[in-house]
């Protein structure tokens, strides 16, 4: 198998009141993995741990992406209310030392990617729930990074552009010599199929894996690969985890 | 190591004179002095420092931020000793302290003794001093204090209230205001031994530069005279450009007051001639305030004052 | 522990070069006086001080819950029109640059000599009222707009919207208008002693310029300690109340 | 023009009072004048008065750039350091408690007796000093904790983590703080001014003590007419600062 | 037809840079209607406008329901951070007159029925993101109120949830007398048919309507009724009528 881009092992946290894991999830370089679960089950707690955004109580967190190479879309926007849609997409580029006039160009462009071209000036709050969304997807792929680690992107999204932004993606991920490492979470179980190499179940009780199912064929998908057999019977083999990671909680 | 006053251009010795307030006529003498170059014609180059509330002469002294201070009264060379510093009084040149205290008019009011139990409106620097001496002559209390921030309605406004001041100052303006001739005790009148308006010197100064200061007394004792007998106007011009708040007719009556009660020219300078101190009075003085706890009554008091420097010493 | 070490480290560092300049440069005690002099002031005149300084705290701790009171109140009021709101502030910026020296005879007129003390609170609470308003008034405009517009669809009554909504939302401000009127109640007390204060209570104005007077340099440098863990004292009482109010609405410690 | 109505309809209905009561009570007008004597004061007064106004109004603007600069400057640099704010803060509280007459004498000793406006900038900025540093202090540790961790996330260096994000989330912070500040400014100044001036400033402090020395209360309050002016000025600016930083953050008006 | 519950007639708002409308649609009392359109198309804001709480820069708003008798889910939860679930719950009852503790029992029972019945005593910042979308429902549904409007309520929840969440809905309307009127905004063009007498497309380019499509069939839906020829009939018509209403934009 590959290098691991990230790997949590054994790892738990403690909440108040709450506690989950223990956790155990390797994502390999270059693979894309979904995370489906149900309401609460951990997905985004999950996320941030990979990412190293929150603090394990227990067990250890590797991870190859050096600092300023994740990628990371929260499940709310969180964009700084300050500066308008382009300057938040250049922030990472910026950081990374850029020259803010070359940023902004490549963060009008990553917009424009994502269906925000002629919205590059407006303020976070001048944006639709959809488009804060896009404008933080924006900025996580501008840098392309090593990894990427997506908090319901799609959520807030119609269901066209739903589906172009998944080419788009699949896209960029096959274009690059070294594809990066890509953890969704997502409710939709098809897309949760039609996204990735495979597909992990939380478990809603303690946000334990229960399930880790691979996903049949290649990516990025060929059209009409949502007609095949093997994807419906993929969809519904995930279905019926996720259904069965739900029971368990009660 | 010696400390020479500066020298200016004209090569007369620079003195920097700090007084305890803004310019007034009190200040009168030195101010007459600059204005008929007194100082300038024995070779000195005045320039008068006005004072503050938050002027601390001592410390402008202590750290040759000035050659010369003005002492408002006798506690502050006093206080200068107790703590060790290297400052003298060299002159007087007030022989009474001007300070009073001012009642609402009442015929039933024979002394200062009768204001037992009355609210007292003195400033901060006064509960320290005067009312130390007022505290062990007539029994006065701490209990009694208000405090006066140089202005005189709460006074007014209270029949029973008394407020300290200084005989060419308060009396004038309470009455121009206020409409009533207040009752006026001078300190002084009542025992009180303070001299005021005392120049201040660093020892090591006065060591070191004996004929500038010397020239310097002689001068503002002519400039006194000149002040309270001559013509005045030169020097209340001065006065008034420094101090644009003040006004003739404040000045004038307060060169009366000065006059007529023989604050400068009276006492030992009748004797001794003006800026004259003695002994006896600093030692009367010591007596009173050490009997009040201020002092330890092994005190040098002497060393708070030389009269070596007066016209006609040395 | 380890939370109180790096103030007292680094006082102690200033201290240590404070005494050694003051000793190498034979500075006289009555100009600075070295800390081991302020020490022994301290030290020796411990009863005076503690009196006196708890006589500041008392009128300090008056002004401060006047200002509140006054400030937060009046605060409210207006809130709840942009038109009081607008005619209120000017004078509230007004009544923040009248010096408490030209106002306290008027002030001491006004309560009679006899009540001295009460002067000393009035214009202590005048000092220390406007961070206050202005943080109450700041903190209650700073609610979400969101949770503004849920108000309105519920049809919330004024009070309500204040009691529920505005005031928990203005307590960050709130505190930090607390955090900077607990140290101008203090030296508001301190300055208002000097101006109207009475001989009657002697609060660590009295002891100041005593000292001040007679050249007691280490004395005064003592009264000026007291009146810095007097400040400290109340600071933290306000970051325990932040705490308190940080674990309550759910922030976590920062 | 609507947005001044009602200040001065507030404004003129207290005055209106105020002369009425001053005529039917009969107040001596040492006491308090009426307000068309303050008028005719502040008429005939206008050179000297607005000459001394100027003269504090640039004292106290210079205290205000050096309290900004110092204790914006010193409230960033704490901000890196956890350990150095819990260093530096009881020293802050202790300034703020500190009286100015306390340690006049040995600011202007320091600076000498010829730079006494000087002292009373150095002065009016240790009063003003407080309520910009917290102010910033707490507007830097505001920011979005989930914006902290995205910078953290990035790699940001503590420079690029403090301009890009803790300082334009602390302007709300800064502009309430500024808010509280320039009204110490101005008053520092005058205080200041009362304790270090020696005749050689002529601000409106001595205006002020000549007036209530020689019992000129109409003069006296012509005086703190124009220092309201003067707060009410800065106030208006702080406004303006306020609404351009909202503009631009696309906070809106409120 | 039935009462008018709520209507926009001719309605356009000017934002800086944007103008949405003329809007015209009118919700009949008992009514339910799904509002679909791309992202950023206007759903949120017509639910604002709606709610009242958008002032039309022209055209009239007319609404039926009294003052607290609409229930709002703003597309972010909207709570209050310094009060539990429990209590954010029981806002609206509060505010409407009810004492503190009957309205605390009332708010906990209203989030045991969207499944958080062991998280009342949680801060929103103690919350998953379909957690507190889910508080955000139950306090708009604890007041019973005549007009719901409710915005991508489910977005951020797994399929199980959301499934239990519209039919505990479509029962809650059915067993009142007078059935509330309910505007749902959703991305699923299933969903939209699935939980509305009819759905409304906004153009993306304008917020205008560009279709109004009647749904077949009773609510609450039968059993299986998602299998239904008529059904699948009505979600093509959407979804072509959708991707019509976004092809307009370009
Ligand atoms: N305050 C505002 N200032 C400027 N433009 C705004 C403002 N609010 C909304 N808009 C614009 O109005 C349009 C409609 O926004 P709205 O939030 O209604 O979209 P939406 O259909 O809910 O989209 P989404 O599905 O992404 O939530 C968008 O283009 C948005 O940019
Ligand atoms: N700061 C916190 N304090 C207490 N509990 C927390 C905290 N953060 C998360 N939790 C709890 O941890 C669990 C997992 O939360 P997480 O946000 O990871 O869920 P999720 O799978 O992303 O759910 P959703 O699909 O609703 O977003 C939840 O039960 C949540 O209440
Ligand atoms: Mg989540
Ligand atoms: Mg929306």
């Amino acid at each position: 198998m590959a290098d691991t881009a990230a790997a949590l092992s054994h790892v738990c946290v403690h909440f108040p009141g709450k506690a989950l894991g223990p956790i155990d999830l390797a994502v390999a370089a270059g693979e894309i993995v979904t995370l489906v679960g149900a309401s609460g089950a951990g997905k985004s707690t999950t996320l941030r741990l990979l990412a190293g955004l929150e603090r394990p109580s227990q067990g250890t967190l590797t991870r190859a992406a050096g600092p300023g190479r994740t990628g990371f879309v929260f499940q709310s926007p969180t964009l700084m209310p300050w500066a308008d849609a382009a300057a938040n997409v250049a922030l990472p580029l910026e950081l990374s030392g850029l020259a803010r006039d070359a940023a902004r160009q490549r963060a009008v462009q990553a917009l424009a990617d994502v269906g925000l071209g002629d919205r590059s000036d407006a303020r976070p709050n001048q944006l639709s729930g959809g488009m804060a969304m896009r404008v933080s997807l924006a900025r996580a792929l501008v840098t392309a990074p090593d990894l990427l680690l997506l908090d319901e992107p799609f959520a807030a999204l119609d269901s066209v552009t739903r589906r172009r932004l998944i080419e788009d993606i699949h896209r960029l991920w096959a274009a690059r010599a070294a594809p990066p490492a890509i953890v969704f979470v997502t409710h939709d179980v098809e897309e949760a199929v039609y996204l990735a190499h495979r597909v992990v179940v939380l478990s809603s009780a303690s946000g334990r894996v229960t399930a880790d199912l691979p996903c049949p064929g290649l990516l990025p998908r060929p059209d009409g690969w949502r007609t095949e057999a093997d994807y419906r019977a993929a969809v519904e083999a995930v279905a019926g985890a996720l259904e069965a990671a739900m029971g368990e909680a009660r | 190591d010696r400390t020479e006053a500066p020298i200016d251009e004209q090569g007369r010795v620079r003195l920097r004179f700090a007084t305890d307030w803004r310019a007034q006529a009190e200040h009168g003498g030195f101010y007459q002095a600059l204005a008929t170059g007194a100082y300038e014609k024995r070779g000195l180059n005045v320039q008068i420092v006005q004072g503050g509330p938050g002027v601390n002469v001592p410390q402008l002294l202590a750290t040759g931020s000035v050659e010369l201070g003005m002492g408002s009264n006798s506690f502050i060379p006093l206080n200068l000793v107790a703590e060790g510093a290297p400052v003298k009084a060299v002159a007087a040149f007030f022989q009474k302290d001007p300070q009073v205290l001012i009642a609402h008019p009442d015929e039933a009011l024979t002394g200062i003794a009768d204001l037992a139990g009355r609210p007292f409106l003195l400033a901060d620097a006064s509960i320290t001093a005067f009312w130390v001496w007022l505290k062990a002559k007539y029994g006065f209390t701490d209990d009694q204090v208000r405090k006066y921030t140089f202005n005189p309605a709460p006074f007014i406004a209270d029949e029973r209230a008394v407020q300290q001041g200084y005989l060419t100052s308060e009396p004038y303006s309470i009455e121009q205001a206020a409409g009533f001739e207040p009752r006026v005790f001078l300190l002084a009148d009542e025992g009180y031994p303070s001299y005021a308006t005392m120049v201040l010197a660093p020892n090591a100064f006065a060591r070191d530069n004996a004929a500038a200061l010397r020239s310097f007394i002689a001068a503002s004792a002519e400039g006194w005279r000149d002040y309270i007998h001559g013509d005045a106007s030169a020097a209340d011009a001065l006065i008034r450009r420094d101090n644009p708040d003040m006004t003739q007719d404040v000045l004038t009556q307060a060169r009366e007051k000065l006059r007529v009660n023989g604050i400068v020219d009276g006492g030992d300078a009748a004797l001794y001639g003006l800026g004259a101190m003695t002994n006896e009075r600093w030692q009367a003085f010591f007596d009173v305030t050490a009997q009040a706890g201020v002092y330890p009554p092994n005190l040098n008091w002497r060393d708070a004052f030389t009269t070596q420097y007066l016209p006609g010493r040395g | 522990m380890t939370r109180a070490l790096p103030p007292l480290l680094l006082t102690a560092v200033l201290l240590i070069v404070w005494e050694i300049a003051c000793r190498a440069l034979a500075v006289p005690s009555y100009f600075l006086p070295p800390p081991s002099a302020v020490a022994e002031a301290l030290v020796e005149r411990a009863p005076v001080l503690a009196a006196s300084a708890a006589q500041t705290f008392r009128m300090a701790f008056q002004a401060l819950l006047l200002a509140g009171s006054l400030g937060g109140g009046l605060a409210v009021l207006v809130s709840l029109s942009r038109r009081a709101e607008r005619a209120v502030a000017p004078l509230a910026v007004t009544l923040q640059v009248t010096p408490v020296v030209a106002i306290a005879p008027l002030v001491l007129i006004w309560v009679g000599l006899d009540n001295a003390d009460l002067a000393v609170v009035i214009l202590a609470a005048a000092v220390a009222f406007f961070p206050l308003f202005s943080g109450v008034l700041t903190g209650l405009k700073s609610a979400d707009p969101d949770l503004e517009r849920l108000f309105d669809l519920y049809g919330a009554t004024p009070l309500q919207r204040l009691w529920r909504l505005r005031i928990p939302s203005a307590l960050p401000f709130v505190l930090e208008g607390l955090r900077v009127a607990v140290g101008l109640a203090v030296i508001g007390a301190v300055v208002a002693e000097f101006v109207s204060g009475s001989g009657a209570t002697q609060g660590l104005a009295w002891r100041l310029l005593e000292a001040g007077n007679r050249l007691r340099t280490a004395e005064l440098l003592a009264a000026l300690v007291w009146l810095a863990v007097m400040g400290l004292a109340l600071n933290a009482a306000v970051a325990a109340v932040e705490g308190w109010v940080r674990r309550r609405s759910g922030l976590g410690a920062r």
